[in-house]
């Protein structure tokens, strides 16, 4: 079973090449999509790659939201496509409120870009079903404005329901209770700071953690299939 | 009201401020006479400009044209562009073509370290745009003073977020680069930035506007007043003592802007819509404007009234001055211009037509229907004025040469405490501070970087590829600049070889002091004529580069810095090499020859306070040569090098132990001091599986590079050097300290 | 040219990193007992200041300028100087 | 706790790319005729407004708050709310 997944481009964004590389690479049809376009016409999964959309401006993912394709995203992804957002697409997520809290700048006011090891802390969503819980895995980080934070009540909430999907194991920007991704009530939509795209040539990429989350909508995809 | 020509004509004896724009007497002279009358002021502004040390080369032209007697092919063919283009082009095979480039931005960065930075990468950038290729890395090479100076603390951090910015922003990853830290650089740091691109034959574009009739765009960013006399303010005048505290205005970039350009740019390219392009850099509308025209078969014709502005009370000569960043300028078929908008529109790139080719042979500008320029381009672009300026060798020079570090005691200090000494210099010390600011794995295509010694990046689906490398030893090149230069590509040779690829051409940044200084100057050409010399031997052309001149701080000049970058080619990255250490039970195995050779160390610098004297190590071009040919044909035999470079053995040792996080044992041979801190040249540490070592040992007999064995990758983290023991963690934790040690304070 | 001026600051309640490592350089610089809290400032020049234009810029604020999930914002027409 | 406000704002001449892109957002939104800069605005609570203190906000501001090579800043006293 394979599936048509679509990676918008944004004005300023930098890892959607990538990302559709990637995509391609884990045995999927790769869509480019266009931030102008009104539709995101038949895809199986969408996602949101990193970059500075409108150069980070103002804050980070805040002015990419407000993108025409993004109006049928939120739509779409609010009737349970699969979405995810990487970095800047994570960013874009918060901003656009398909995820709560929101990613300000780094503790220490630096960009910093490293190999980050994680927890994967929830396995129930449409892009972390095919790790095992509690698993260690490996993936790039790079950002300037990785920083999570939200309310009290939301963290509450976030945890209770658990929805935390990744944890850092050495925070690296400060970001509350080590949260790296999170998803929403759903499971279909997920964002994260670290870039699984990066994670699966073994040429270039210090480990091939990220081909679980494209095992993850593969299996998603063929369940729904079923 | 705007200086037309027909009033200068009119009032031929109206006093200008030629001086105050950095013309000498006879230059103003030699404006008039090509005019016939004196200069309108839009025309003095744009000659002043384009005649100053940084455009005009005006020092350097008659030593660069030494570059020129090189061979005009790589060890892989034709150069496809060479020197005089915005950057070199050369073959790489499977129909592909790299550029590459470095340049300088020194002293903007100075004046304000982020912003002069970044905008140095913006800049190489736009030069690699120009020529047709998609730019895929950027490499920084950095220099700063003592890393414990107070004003260290607010350049180094001002500098890397600068250059980090700008490339993350643009989506480039940073494959490498250099920080070295030294008192002559406090006051004057260097930012040389490297930008790489990749095209097919068939997209090679160049900087010409042919065609009467053929409309001249402007895209990109809009016309301000900022770093307006920039060229000529900031890079030709030396700081006086107050420094920044003259602040003239600088470049502010916007590297989304120049993302969308980038793009934009690449798909006018694919339309097939761009006749000429040039990138408007140093010297803005006034460089991109004579260049163009005088590099083309016609003349040009601009109405500048018509570039848009984000100052409307610029005056004409300020909007052909100003240095406005992310703009271009393109030569397009009048049939092809509605194409041309609707791509920039897609972008959100504004583009204007501000003008045509025409038959003539000059150029002119107006100003609102009135002509306030009318000249001959070439006069403007290339025949600025030339000098031949004084050297000679500094007195001083025999009496450094004679302090030997060799004669220094080698028991200053207990040894285990000189290698502590060594791995915790600053120049030696790790640069994971700096190089986690930078992305190296956008655009997925990254096969090496930091903390290898050279870059690599993937080409093509294939697996050609590209390594890079670029370094300099300023201390070297001042106790001889000749040698220092030599080293310089010597070491970014050995580097790019070590990775597996071929090295085949190189681009330079020339970094000196005053040129009406003839000790600063005597280091210029010498340094020119070893690279020239050892380009040669090496079978490596220069294909372009750039030159910084007036690097001082009242009367002391930076040590000299030729700065080289050598770009090698690998058939398939698959089979790259890398510097970390192999596996547990590996070899290690010394290549090269090692002498008793300290001076200009780094040991000499930490063990003995700041010693700089004697003479550099032996350059052997030849040995470096047999290294290469022995990496080229059997580097799928190791499973590791590292190149030893500053720091010697003990720092190729430890550093790749570290980075594995695997215990290393090496055996003593010789006296200890050269043997473990000595920087003769020439030398890898190679890591090689004893079942193949055999096979190795032949191959380097073969190609006659003395090889020992050395030591052995061991199990678990200790670190034994000769008797020495240490935990890998104590040398970690020596070697990871200064630099946030010395930032974070 | 008239302006209005929208002011937005991290909510108290949400930690500014920004504003504490500031806080941190000053110390060290000597300027003990000051704490600070960054955020933004924009200043937005019409044409004519309107009910109707401020209402606008209300709107853009919430909409655009804040991230009310973690920032405040107040709109107000620039005092004559 | 008293405040002193501190504004920084882009220098006029300079390039604000972050105002540039704002603006371009807003008038795809429909705001139309609204030009935006935006600069940083901090607010730093002190004990007790004095002479002293506002000196020391004004040097604060100077060598850190403000890159006065591309910015121009001002201090003021928080008007009682
Ligand atoms: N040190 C050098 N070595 C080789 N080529 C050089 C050097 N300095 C300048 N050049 C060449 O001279 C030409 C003009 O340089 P420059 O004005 O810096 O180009 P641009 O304006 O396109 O950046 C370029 O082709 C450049 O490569
Ligand atoms: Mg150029």
């Amino acid at each position: 079973m394979s599936g048509r997944v679509g990676v918008v481009t944004f004005p300023g964004s930098l890892d959607d090449r990538d990302a559709l590389r990637a995509v391609e690479q884990c045995g999927f049809a790769p869509v480019p999509l266009w931030h102008g376009s009104d539709t995101i016409d038949d895809v199986d999964a969408v996602i949101l790659p990193g970059g500075f959309s409108y150069g980070d401006y103002l804050r980070a993912g805040a002015l990419a939201r407000f993108s025409p394709l993004m109006a049928d995203i939120i739509k779409r992804a609010e009737a349970g496509m699969p979405v995810l957002g990487i970095c800047n697409g994570f960013q874009v997520l918060c901003e656009s409120h398909l995820l709560p809290g929101a990613l300000t700048r780094n503790a220490h006011r630096r960009f910093r870009c490293r190999d980050e090891r994680l927890l994967v802390e929830s396995v129930d969503t449409v892009w972390s079903n095919a790790f095992t819980d509690g698993q260690e895995i490996n993936i790039v980080l790079k950002n300037g404005e990785g920083n999570y934070v939200a309310d009290a009540e939301t963290l509450m909430v976030l945890e209770a329901e658990r929805r935390v999907v990744f944890r850092y194991l050495e925070n690296p920007n400060g970001s509350m209770n080590d949260i790296a991704g999170i998803t929403n009530e759903r499971g279909n939509v997920v964002g994260l700071m670290p870039h699984p795209e990066h994670n699966v040539d073994p040429l270039v990429a210090p480990s091939t953690d990220g081909r679980g989350f494209f095992a993850s909508l593969t299996n998603f995809l063929s369940r729904v299939a079923a | 009201m705007a200086d037309t020509t027909a009033n200068a004509a009119n009032t031929p004896d109206v006093e200008q401020p030629w001086a105050d724009l950095g013309l000498k007497e006879d230059e103003y002279q030699r404006i008039r006479e090509i005019l016939g009358r004196r200069p309108t002021a839009a025309e003095l502004a744009m000659y002043s400009v384009m005649w100053s040390e940084h455009c005009s080369y005006k020092s350097s032209k008659v030593h660069l044209r030494k570059f020129g007697d090189l061979p005009k092919t790589t060890p892989r063919g034709e150069l496809l562009a060479g020197i005089g283009e915005n950057a070199g082009v050369l073959d790489i095979g499977n129909g592909w073509a790299v550029t590459f480039k470095i340049e300088s931005h020194n002293h903007p960065s100075y004046v304000e370290p982020h912003q002069g930075a970044a905008t140095g990468v913006g800049g190489i950038v736009r030069d690699i745009l120009a020529m047709g290729a998609r730019p895929v890395g950027v490499m920084d090479s950095l220099r700063f003073g003592p890393l414990d100076l107070p004003d260290t603390q607010r350049v180094l951090p001002g500098v890397v977020a600068g250059v980090g910015t700008y490339g993350n922003c643009l989506g480039l990853p940073n494959i490498g680069g250099e920080a070295f830290f030294d008192p002559t650089y406090s006051g004057n740091p260097l930012v040389n930035a490297l930008g790489v691109g990749v095209l097919k034959h068939e997209d090679l574009h160049l900087a010409h506007a042919s065609g009467t009739g053929n409309k001249v765009v402007l895209y990109g960013a809009t016309t301000g007043g900022d770093g307006i006399g920039g060229v000529s303010v900031l890079a030709s005048e030396t700081f006086d003592a107050d420094g920044p505290a003259k602040r003239p205005s600088v470049q502010v970039g916007d590297p989304f802007m120049e993302k969308l350009l980038i793009e934009c740019t690449l798909e006018l390219f694919a339309a097939g819509v761009v006749t000429g392009i040039q990138d408007l850099g140093g010297a803005g509308l006034s460089c991109a404007t004579s260049e163009l025209a005088s590099a083309g078969d016609g003349g040009m014709h601009i109405e500048l009234d018509r570039t848009p502005l984000r100052d409307s009370s610029l005056s004409p000569e300020e909007i052909l001055m100003s240095e406005s960043q992310e703009r271009m300028m393109a030569v397009v078929e009048p049939g092809r211009v509605d194409e041309f908008m609707e791509i920039c529109a897609k972008w959100d790139v504004e583009a204007t037509v501000i003008g045509e080719v025409t038959d003539g042979d000059r150029l002119v500008i107006d100003w609102h229907g009135e002509t306030v320029v009318d000249v001959p381009p070439r006069t403007v672009a290339h025949d600025g004025p030339v000098y031949e300026r004084p050297y000679a060798r500094p007195e001083w020079i025999d009496k450094v040469n004679a302090d030997a570090a060799e004669d220094l005691a080698r028991d200053a200090l207990p040894l285990r405490e000189q290698v502590l000494r060594v791995m915790g210099a600053p120049n030696v010390a790790d640069r994971t501070w700096i190089t986690e600011q930078y992305d190296r794995y956008v655009l997925g295509d990254t096969v090496l970087a930091r903390p290898e010694s050279a870059g690599m990046i993937r080409v093509d689906e294939d697996g050609l590829g590209v390594a890079l490398s670029v370094d300099c030893n300023g201390r070297i090149a001042y106790l001889n600049p000749y040698l220092g230069a030599q080293h310089a590509l010597a070491q970014a040779y050995r580097c790019v070889a070590a990775t597996g690829a071929e090295p085949v051409a190189v681009s330079d940044c020339l970094n000196f002091g005053s040129p009406e200084d003839p000790s600063a100057m005597w280091q210029f050409v010498e340094a020119i004529l070893g690279l020239v010399d050892g380009c040669r031997e090496l079978g490596t052309p220069v294909t372009g580069g750039n030159v910084s001149f007036y690097n001082q701080t009242g009367e002391t000049a930076i040590v000299p810095t030729p700065t080289v970058g050598v770009l090698g080619v690998i058939d398939d990255v698959a089979t790259r090499v890398s510097s970390k250490l192999p596996d547990v039970g590996h070899e290690l195995w010394l290549l090269g020859e090692s002498r008793d050779e300290l001076s200009g160390s780094v040991w000499a610098d930490v063990v003995h306070d700041g010693h700089l004297g004697g003479m550099p190590p032996k350059v052997d071009l030849e040995a470096e040569k047999r290294l290469v040919a022995l990496m080229s044909e059997a580097h799928g035999l190791v499973a590791s090098a590292r190149p030893l470079v500053e720091g010697g053995l003990v720092r190729a040792a430890v550093e790749s132990a570290i980075i594995a996080g695997r215990g290393v044992e090496i055996e003593q041979q010789g006296e200890p001091v050269a043997w473990w801190f000595g920087e003769s040249s020439a030398r890898l540490l190679v890591g090689v599986d004893p079942a193949v070592a055999a096979e190795w040992n032949a191959a380097c007999e073969k190609h006659e590079v003395p090889a020992v064995r050395v030591g052995t990758v061991l199990d678990g983290t200790q670190v034994r050097l000769g008797d020495m023991e240490f935990s890998l963690e104590e040398l970690s934790g020596t070697w990871r300290a200064p630099i946030p040690a010395a930032m974070e304070s | 040219m008239p302006r209005i001026i929208v002011d937005v600051m991290p909510k108290p309640e949400i930690l500014d990193p920004q504003g504490k490592a500031i806080t941190g350089v000053l110390e060290k610089l000597g300027h003990t007992g000051l704490s600070v809290r960054q955020g933004k400032r924009f200043e937005i020049e019409v044409d004519q200041i309107t009910d109707a234009r401020l209402d606008e810029v209300r709107k853009a604020a919430s909409e655009v300028l804040a991230n009310e999930v973690i920032e405040n914002f107040t709109v107000r027409v620039e005092e004559a100087q």
